[in-house]
């Protein structure tokens, strides 16, 4: 039994300020209270520095058997923070009204957590307790505006949802801890691999099912996919740009994680997490299509790009190409749709998509940070998110799912319609009026998210280069 | 050399958005003065491009590493092919940019998206990296879409988002195929010189054959070809006049030198095997878009289906001359050689038609051919401009059309006989439809709403007789152009020279 | 069938049954209690397969959480005690039929699974194996759990808490208005909140 | 005959809570039905540990999870069930009808 | 140096177009110095045998040279093009006078690049490059509507035969590998077959040829002047100089010579009619040159290639006078009615110098006209004494016809002419006629016999073709002045005017070509409308359909119009979203049901 209690310093040190702001919280008056942002900053910075600190080491399991230092885990636990950090920045001027503003910090930092241990679980039941906390956190984040009727619904039924999925998860690990006699991925594995029949078990199969819906319920695929819109749309905007992002990089990796302990060969996943990621991406970019409100709209296409993310697990393992391709895609995705809720943030949560028109003219930075946003989400190079689509299209067709790929880029084609229907306006319309901005937090969330997807996008290789050899362990 | 024609115009792109302080003279002189560069550029690449027997097949070449990973590079470089394409966008761009357009008072706007169109466009036609080829390719859709929303008339907007997301499909398609064109090598390479060299997929059929078949949704859409050519219509009948000429004369270009480019050469033996099928889709766009021109009363859109016939043309060329792995080189390379003049003589003559179509929108706010007529007392000038550029898009010889439209017919008749026949009526009804239009612009009484009529002014006039003086030059003496191309054709077609 | 079969089937009717009767019946408290009988039974089933800690824990702690069930009931919603008769179901047919085949699902891959045989050791002492194995190799897992319990009774907290230190504390919680001082942008919600089909 | 006895009735209460999961409008008893679930959850898994695991402890702490689940759910449950209701005196899914399409 | 020859006009033209001298006397000089420079050009290479090429690209070479026949040409061009040109400087319209010489003498380059060439590619940009001449010269009165139709006519009518000369093109290429004449020896088999049906067709779509013959009548919407030089020495010339040009290439083609007669017979035949029932004066006149025309391809298609020149230089110089003498008339008139001319006594000189072009254009002895329309008969002999005797039916045609027209233009009658011809205009007129009497001297045996020896075989006529000949020719003039003092307005109603308009040809080719033609253009346009566009009716269509639901979809469907994919696509969208209904309930069914689904697919999986 082994502690190497340095395998979850990042963990550490982010629950250490969420300790921190919320005593802080207690003790300032709620004019002060925005020094949350940056104590949870500086608690965030070295929650970065210690996990990039394990990138060097080799992939190993620690806490025996339960928790995972590994390339992709670290890499996205990396991701998780500094998609956080981001938010962080929104998070100052939104709130400013709020009795509770210092707890959001806290909240967030908690949730953060969440979605880092679900990244690096290597134990079935690690995995639950991580979607629980990133779960119940989230819930509170959605709902956080108590005085506002849409963000209170929005939280409601994000945890109806959430509830079920989390009910199915729990039925889940059972399911399979009756049949392998264990939890440790390690030993499931095992399990597995010494059973006599190849046959795969029907419990095996509802355990795995149940499992991908309770998984796919942080990802917001189909079919839980339901809360993703309504959180985008009700949330506060700051708790959208986190709930549509953060949870989902943890809970990719998870999964990918998660099924690369059963064989293909026994339990044909493959096929059911591409037509997974067909519905999902389908359907998220059809609901999307005819959406007049900005942040439902982002919700929706934040569906349908988790049908992107979904290709590259589909093929997870078949090419040295998958676990790259979804890292990559979700950090591409990360820096747009944060700078997109950025925006929104910083035009004081601006929605409506008649709204928008003649930006351009009135604000040209902000819209160009939309544009560069929705344009990423798109796949446009040489942008983040076309990096990360081109490797998930490369994944899989190098993994003869070519027809994923073809699937997936006449979604991309859909898709370009309803984000036009943004741009256009934005941009073809040269009425003037006043466009009120929130302040320089925001200013600057969205301009630092701006700009990440330019480096991301150009400078690709950067990222690229440590991700080549990233490691997935069971 | 090539790399600083690429990005200086982004650049001047960028600080054009950037900085609030250019009005609408000075964002104007700047961006042609921008523009100029890579045209003086290419022309001393140009002078300095060596055509002998065993001179190397891309000249110029600058590498710098991108993604070492995927194996992208910065990988720049020309053959005679891509030099004279790109010089002639190169020029085009000068042409358009000096155009004095309506900018709705949005001048830096307008010239920034100019400036960025430029500098894709001839990344596209400059780089030797297949995945920064799909970069430029793709950014060229953005820069296209802001100028048609932007600075359009009529239904702008929903003919730069039916463009926007039409050619969308045709570039994921591409970059599917090119995706699954890298994957099917060992090591892993984006460079277009390696690629052709290997010739992936040589060996497999059925790979081959849907590789090939992305390549050619992709480039048909953007070229395009029947039946894939319904967003071209709309997208130049609502673009402004400087962006229909670019769209025609430069983004066009895009997908028949991609078809040269990448399929033709990087996988010859698979496009050898479906040359005859490209051959007829090119043979149908001929006359359909003749055809369609003909019964069209809208100016703008008779030009521009006569880009779809035009374009046909040079696919047939280009099927021809990929049709066959041995035998025949004489004429594959002229009709290669053809397919080629065809593309830059259709970016001059189609780049001027729009543009002069450009000064009847700016005069009368008016497209339909019926409500004109006996111009040619008003406006001699704007006359003699049309007649001459409208008689090379009809391949009158002594104009740059006939060397193209020749040498295509006469190559491919060795290859496809039946075609080549059935692809010279096309030649008569654009003949018919050319004609009837100048009769109806310029021939006949003159409406009294017309009386007052300006005739081209003198940067518009400037503007055309540069166009059309290239026009001529490449009609009588083509020497220069044909030696420059032919030296790329003799190596993609292969075989010997001496005849 | 043994005995403690017999017992564990018994136990396990009364489970299931008490656990119908919590949807059939027209009361909410005596949903709750009758949810709370159900536990035990499940509890007591626990005890019969020689997991006594679980059993007893489970039967108090859903003894409390009842309570707790009960009493916010008769603080919040309507009809606390069952006053007005009430059935309030959606999509009931289709609920039945996923129901049942949910159990008939799981019942066949219950039944046709091949699990492995491996009875626990009664005499095992499982309480201390638990321990050992909570500050042991499921060290983290035990320490996840306490975060997610902090931040869920802070959650709880920022949620229901009326009363924050600066008086009311859902003052001033909505998002910023589009301009300064106005209204928040996207949908307006009707004044009032929600409709009410029923009673009130 | 033990293992199979207590696996129909933990999936019975699946079932039957799955079907007051469903039907149910009211929040609270929603929320019933879900812990119906998580009870026949917590049934197998005992039934697991004591029959199929040999007694890993993973069992016994696979069982206490999903009680934490089950009572975090709750706790977070209801007091958004009183933020609803104070806010929008909603009690059941029905009132919750801004947010859609 | 040969390329001088097509340069040295083209570069005045051009020059013209940007000086734009507007004094009529410049003009005149200036075309005069012009074309008598070409015609010394033109001597002088004939003499020193110029030749010359020019590289265009490693595969295309374009040469020129001259060989005795297309020396003839080359010179007689200029020669003709001359008096025209002066001519033109003075009698026609001030208005746009400059634009109208430069354009002839841009006409006369093309036609010499066109005679010079030595390949098929040079020759096809002159062959173009004529046509597209006479385009702008025919709608040179553009103000009328109607004169520029005309223009397009003639320019799409031979452009469709020109496409035969692209195909020659390409079937030279295809099997010699380039397109010089002298390769196109090697060429046999269908390539050369294929290549002499391109080079037939386009000859006869520039000579005015059945079926292409309506073009000519259309041309007569030019002025007079320009008319002239199309159809003595440009143009129309053209197509019987290529035939006799590369005779020797398609001589051996089996089908060639009847094919060629063939044409040539049925042309003259018709023309020959058409121009007797003729009202129009310049119609009579064109209609003629179709006829005679017929005539040089009854000749290359017997074998004699040097006998259709001889015809053609003959025609040249007779029918420009003829032309020139209309126009006078015309002019006076207003019109070109025959019925109401007559100046005879008005103009007495004009009348005379007219009467030189009339008959040689009957073939009256011993005017150069006959000499070599006997050679024709005489060649058509070879074939048989029916053919003979046909081409002397023709001729008699041509002597009614010549007849009818000098009678009624110049005839004597009581018409006052409001003005007498400007110096230049008799001037030119007499140099014509002195031309046409000069060329008589081919009667001379010794003049005939270094033609023959210089140009190649002039056929010699039988006694009895002569006879039957010179009979016939007196039967025509005899019968020409009966119809003029019969029906002196023959032509203008009735069936024989119906028949005067080429035997109802244009209608058949308007019914058969034009209106096919614009119905698929039209058809084709609708169609790419509806339907192609339909597939993927995308972004605009959906756009105006943002507000509508269901309903108005059902409408769209209700109307015929194909449901597009985008459409589809648009329709599941708004689907897709009333699927997420706001009902929590709903979700959890959704739920429900995707996971037994999900498991499903596993199920399935484990199973296949």
């Amino acid at each position: 039994m082994s502690m190497p209690i340095g395998d979850v310093a990042p963990e550490i040190a982010v629950i250490l300020t969420a300790v921190i702001v919320l005593l802080a919280a207690a003790f300032t008056p709620q004019r002060l209270h925005w020094l949350g942002a940056p104590i949870a900053l500086a608690g965030l910075g070295i929650a970065a520095v210690l996990c990039a600190g394990q990138l060097a080491g080799p992939p190993r399991i620690s806490f025996s058997g339960v928790w995972a230092v590994d390339g992709a885990g670290v890499w996205a636990r990396l991701l998780i923070v500094a998609a956080t950090a981001l938010v962080v920045v929104l998070t100052p001027g939104w709130f400013m009204t709020d009795r509770r503003h210092g707890e959001y910090y806290a909240m967030l930092l908690l949730s953060t957590v969440g979605a880092m241990f679900i990244a690096g679980a290597a134990d079935l039941l690690q995995l639950v307790m991580g979607v629980l906390l990133s779960s119940v956190t989230g819930y509170t984040l959605a709902a956080y505006h108590r005085d506002w009727a849409l963000s209170v619904e929005a939280g409601m039924k994000y945890f109806l949802i959430g509830a079920l999925a989390n009910a199915l998860l729990v039925l889940a690990v059972t399911l399979l801890f009756g049949l392998y006699g264990a939890t440790g991925y390690g030993e499931i594995a095992a399990a597995i691999g010494s059973a006599p029949a190849p046959a795969p078990q029907g419990i095996a199969l509802a355990g795995l099912a149940l499992a991908v819906v309770g998984i796919g319920f942080k990802l917001a695929a189909v079919p839980a996919h339901t809360w993703m819109a309504d959180v985008a749309e009700g949330a506060p905007a700051p708790s959208a740009a986190f709930l549509t992002v953060v949870p989902k990089i943890g809970a990719a990796i998870a999964l990918a994680r998660l099924l690369t302990l059963f064989p293909p060969e026994v339990i044909a996943w493959r096929p059911l997490i591409a037509t997974l990621s067909v519905a999902t991406m389908t359907l998220g970019n059809l609901a999307a299509l005819w959406q007049s409100d900005l942040r439902r709209l982002l919700g929706w296409s934040s569906v349908s790009q988790s049908g992107y993310a979904l290709m590259a697990i589909a093929v997870v393992g078949l090419t040295e190409q998958a676990l790259p391709a979804l890292v990559f895609f979700l950090a591409g995705y990360a820096a747009a749709n944060v700078a997109a809720f950025a925006a929104v943030t910083h035009l004081r949560g601006r929605t409506n998509i008649d709204d928008y028109r003649g930006l351009a003219t009135v604000r040209p930075g902000i819209a160009a940070a939309l544009t560069l946003a929705l344009l990423s989400l798109v796949g446009i190079p040489p942008l983040a998110g076309f990096v990360g689509k081109l490797l998930l299209f490369w994944a899989t067709i190098d993994a003869g799912y070519a027809w994923l790929a073809a699937v997936a880029a006449a979604n991309t084609v859909a898709s370009l319609f309803y984000y036009l229907r943004v741009l256009g306006p934005m941009y073809f319309h040269t009425e003037t009026h006043t466009v009120p901005s929130l302040g320089r937090w925001a200013l600057g969330g969205t301009i630092a998210a701006g700009a990440a997807i330019i480096g991301l996008g150009v400078g690709a290789q950067a990222l690229l280069a440590p991700l080549a050899s990233t490691s997935l362990l069971p | 050399m090539l790399t600083v024609a690429i990005v200086l115009p982004l650049v001047a792109a960028g600080v054009l958005a950037i900085y609030a302080g250019a009005g609408e003279r000075s964002a104007r002189w700047f961006a042609v003065a921008v523009s100029a560069v890579p045209l003086a550029l290419l022309t001393i690449v140009w002078l300095g491009f060596e055509t002998g027997r065993g001179a190397p097949t891309f000249q110029w070449v600058a590498e710098a590493p991108w993604i070492p990973t995927l194996g992208v590079g910065w990988r720049v470089g020309v053959d005679g092919i891509a030099l004279a394409i790109a010089t002639m966008s190169a020029l085009l761009f000068v042409a358009a940019i000096a155009w004095p357009a309506e900018t709705q008072g949005r001048a830096r706007q307008y010239y920034a998206w100019l400036l960025f169109l430029e500098g894709v466009s001839l990344g596209v036609f400059l780089v030797l990296d297949l995945l920064l080829f799909y970069v430029f390719f793709d950014l060229s859709l953005v820069g296209m879409y802001f100028l048609i929303g932007g600075w359009g008339h009529g239904d702008a907007r929903g003919a730069a988002l039916k463009f926007f997301v039409y050619t969308l499909a045709g570039s994921l398609a591409l970059l599917l195929a090119i995706l699954a064109l890298v994957l099917s090598t060992e090591p892993l390479t984006f460079d277009m010189r390696e690629l052709i060299a290997r010739q992936p997929l040589a060996g497999s059929q059925m790979r081959g054959g849907l590789v090939l078949l992305g390549f050619l949704i992709g480039f048909a859409i953007k070229t395009p070809l029947f039946p894939v050519h319904t967003w071209l219509p709309p997208a130049h009948v609502d673009a402004p006049a400087p962006a229909s000429a670019i769209l025609a004369g430069v983004l066009l270009k895009m997908g028949t030198y991609g078809l040269v480019r990448i399929p033709y050469a990087m996988m010859s033996a698979t496009f050898a095997r479906y040359a005859l099928v490209i051959g007829i889709v090119a043979v149908v766009s001929i006359l359909w878009g003749a055809l369609v021109a003909m019964a069209q009363r809208d100016l703008k859109r008779r030009i521009a289906y006569t880009s779809i016939n035009h374009m046909g043309y040079a696919v047939l060329g280009i099927a021809a001359a990929g049709a066959m792995l041995g035998g025949e080189e004489t004429a594959r390379r002229l009709a290669l050689t053809g397919a080629t003049v065809e593309m830059v003589a259709h970016g001059l003559i189609t780049g001027a038609l729009f543009l002069i179509s450009g000064s009847f929108w700016q005069r009368t706010a008016d497209y339909d051919l019926e409500h004109y007529g006996g111009l040619a007392g008003p406006a001699p000038r704007l006359t003699a401009t049309t007649t001459l550029a409208s008689f090379a898009s009809l391949g009158l010889p002594g104009l740059a059309g006939f060397v193209a439209e020749f040498q295509i017919f006469v190559g491919t008749f060795a290859v496809f006989p039946w075609l080549a026949a059935i692809g010279l009526i096309g030649i008569v009804i654009t003949a018919a439809l050319f004609l009837q239009m100048l009769q109806q612009l310029f021939a006949g009484p003159l409406p009294q709403r017309l009386a007052t009529f300006p005739d081209l002014g003198r940067i518009e006039l400037a503007v055309l007789t540069v166009l059309l003086a290239l026009v001529v030059i490449i009609g009588v003496y083509p020497a220069w152009l044909l030696a420059l191309i032919n030296s790329t054709a003799e190596i993609l077609v292969g075989g010997s020279g001496t005849h | 069938m043994t005995g403690l079969d017999l017992l564990l089937a018994i136990f396990g009717v009364a489970a299931i049954a008490s656990g119908v009767q919590v949807f059939r019946t027209d009361s909410m408290v005596r949903a709750s209690f009758l949810l709370l009988l159900s536990f035990i039974a499940v509890g007591v089933m626990m005890l019969l397969l020689s997991a006594p800690y679980l059993g007893m824990a489970t039967i108090f702690m859903m003894a409390v959480e009842m309570m707790v069930m009960a009493l916010f009931m008769v603080a919040f919603m309507m009809n606390p005690a069952g006053l007005n008769p009430m059935m309030m179901v959606h999509q009931h047919r289709f609920s039945i039929g996923a129901g049942a085949f949910a159990f008939v699902g799981l019942a066949v891959f219950v039944l046709v699974a091949d699990f492995p045989r491996n009875a626990v050791d009664p005499e095992q002492p499982a309480i201390r194996a638990l321990g050992h194995e909570l500050l042991g190799g499921s060290m983290l897992i035990f320490e996840t759990a306490g975060v997610t319990l902090l931040a869920a009774m802070v959650g709880a907290v920022i949620l229901s808490s009326r009363n924050g230190r600066y008086g009311a504390a859902d003052e001033g919680s909505r998002p910023p208005g589009l301009e300064p001082g106005g209204e928040p942008a996207g949908r307006v919600p009707e004044a009032g909140g929600g409709h009410h089909h029923h009673h009130h | 005959m033990t293992l199979p006895i207590v696996l129909l009735v933990a999936a019975a209460l699946i079932g039957v809570g799955l079907y007051g999961a469903l039907s149910q409008q009211s929040f609270v008893m929603l929320m019933m039905g879900l812990e119906l679930m998580l009870a026949g959850v917590m049934l197998a898994a005992v039934a697991f540990w004591s029959r199929t695991a040999g007694g890993a402890p993973e069992g016994q702490l696979l069982a206490i999870v999903a009680m934490a689940v089950m009572a975090v759910e709750m706790a977070i449950g209801f007091a958004l069930v009183t933020a609803v209701y104070r806010k929008r005196q909603a009690d059941v899914t029905e009132s919750l009808d801004m947010l859609k399409q | 140096m040969l390329w001088l020859l097509a340069i040295v006009p083209f570069v005045v033209a051009a020059g013209l177009a940007v000086a734009r001298p507007r004094e009529r006397r410049h003009l005149a000089y200036t075309a005069a110095g012009t074309l008598a420079l070409t015609l010394v050009l033109a001597l002088a290479a004939a003499i020193e045998g110029w030749s010359a090429g020019l590289v265009w690209g490693p595969m295309l070479r374009l040469q020129a040279e001259l060989v005795p026949l297309s020396a003839v040409v080359a010179t007689t061009i200029p020669a003709v093009a001359l008096p025209i040109t002066l001519y033109a400087a003075v009698h026609e319209d001030q208005r746009g006078i400059t634009r109208l010489i430069a354009l002839l003498l841009a006409f006369v380059g093309a036609m010499e690049l066109l005679v010079i060439a030595a390949d098929l590619l040079t020759l096809l940009i002159g062959w173009e490059l004529v046509g597209a001449c006479s385009w702008a010269l025919i709608g040179h009165h553009w103000r009328e509507a109607k004169k520029p139709a005309a223009g397009r006519y003639a320019f799409v009518m031979t452009r469709l035969g020109d496409l035969g000369l692209f195909v020659a093109a390409m079937a030279a290429f295809a099997g010699t590998g380039s397109f010089t004449y002298t390769a196109l020896a090697e060429l046999d088999g269908p390539l050369l077959e294929l290549l002499t049906a391109g080079i037939l067709i386009s000859a006869a779509a520039k000579s005015g040829q059945v079926p292409f013959a309506p073009w000519l009548f259309r041309a007569m919407e030019g002025p007079t002047s320009v008319s002239a030089l199309l159809h003595a020495a440009a143009m129309v010339a053209a197509g019987a100089f290529l035939l006799a040009r590369l005779h020797p290439v398609l001589g051996p083609v089996p089908w060639f010579g009847p094919a060629a007669m063939g044409i040539g017979l049925v042309t003259a035949l018709g023309g020959g009619v058409v121009a007797t029932l003729q009202a129009d004066a310049k119609k009579l006149l064109a209609a003629s040159t179709s006829a005679q025309f017929g005539l040089m391809f009854i000749a290359v298609g017997a074998g004699y290639p040097a006998v259709a020149v001889l015809h053609l230089v003959m025609h040249a110089a007779y029918k420009a006078l003829l032309f020139l003498a209309a126009g006078i008339a015309g002019e006076r008139t207003g019109s070109f009615e025959l019925a109401e001319m007559r100046y005879g006594r008005a103009l007495p000189g004009i009348a005379a110098v007219t009467a030189v072009g009339s008959l040689a254009l009957a073939g009256v002895p011993p005017l150069g006209g006959a000499a070599s329309k006997e050679a024709v008969i005489a060649a058509a002999g070879h074939s048989g004494p029916a053919v003979a005797v046909m081409v002397a039916i023709v001729g008699a045609l041509s002597a009614v016809y010549a007849t009818r027209f000098q009678l009624l233009t110049y005839g004597r009658g009581e018409r006052e002419a409001a003005r007498s011809p400007v110096r230049l205009e008799t001037a030119a007129l007499a140099a014509l006629a002195a031309a046409s009497l000069l060329l008589s001297a081919v009667w001379v045996p010794a003049v005939h016999s270094v033609a023959a020896a210089w140009l190649g075989e002039l056929s010699a006529s039988k006694v009895w073709e002569l006879v039957v000949s010179l009979l016939a020719v007196g039967v025509g003039i005899y019968a020409g002045r009966l119809l003029v003092l019969t029906y002196p307005a023959l032509g203008s109603t009735g069936s024989a005017a119906a028949l005067a308009d080429w035997l109802g040809l244009p209608a058949a080719v308007h019914m058969l070509i034009g209106r096919p033609a614009r119905a698929m253009a039209r058809a084709a346009a609708v169609l790419d409308d509806r339907a192609l566009d339909a597939l993927p009716r995308s972004a605009a269509v959906m756009g105006r359909h943002l507000a509508a639901l269901g309903g108005r979809f059902g409408e769209l469907l209700a109307d015929g119009l194909p449901l597009g994919l985008a459409q589809i696509v648009g329709l599941g969208g708004n689907d897709v979203r009333r699927m997420q209904t706001g009902m929590t309930q709903h979700y959890y069914a959704a739920m429900a049901v995707g996971t037994a689904v999900l498991t499903f697919i596993l199920l399935w999986g484990a199973w296949a």
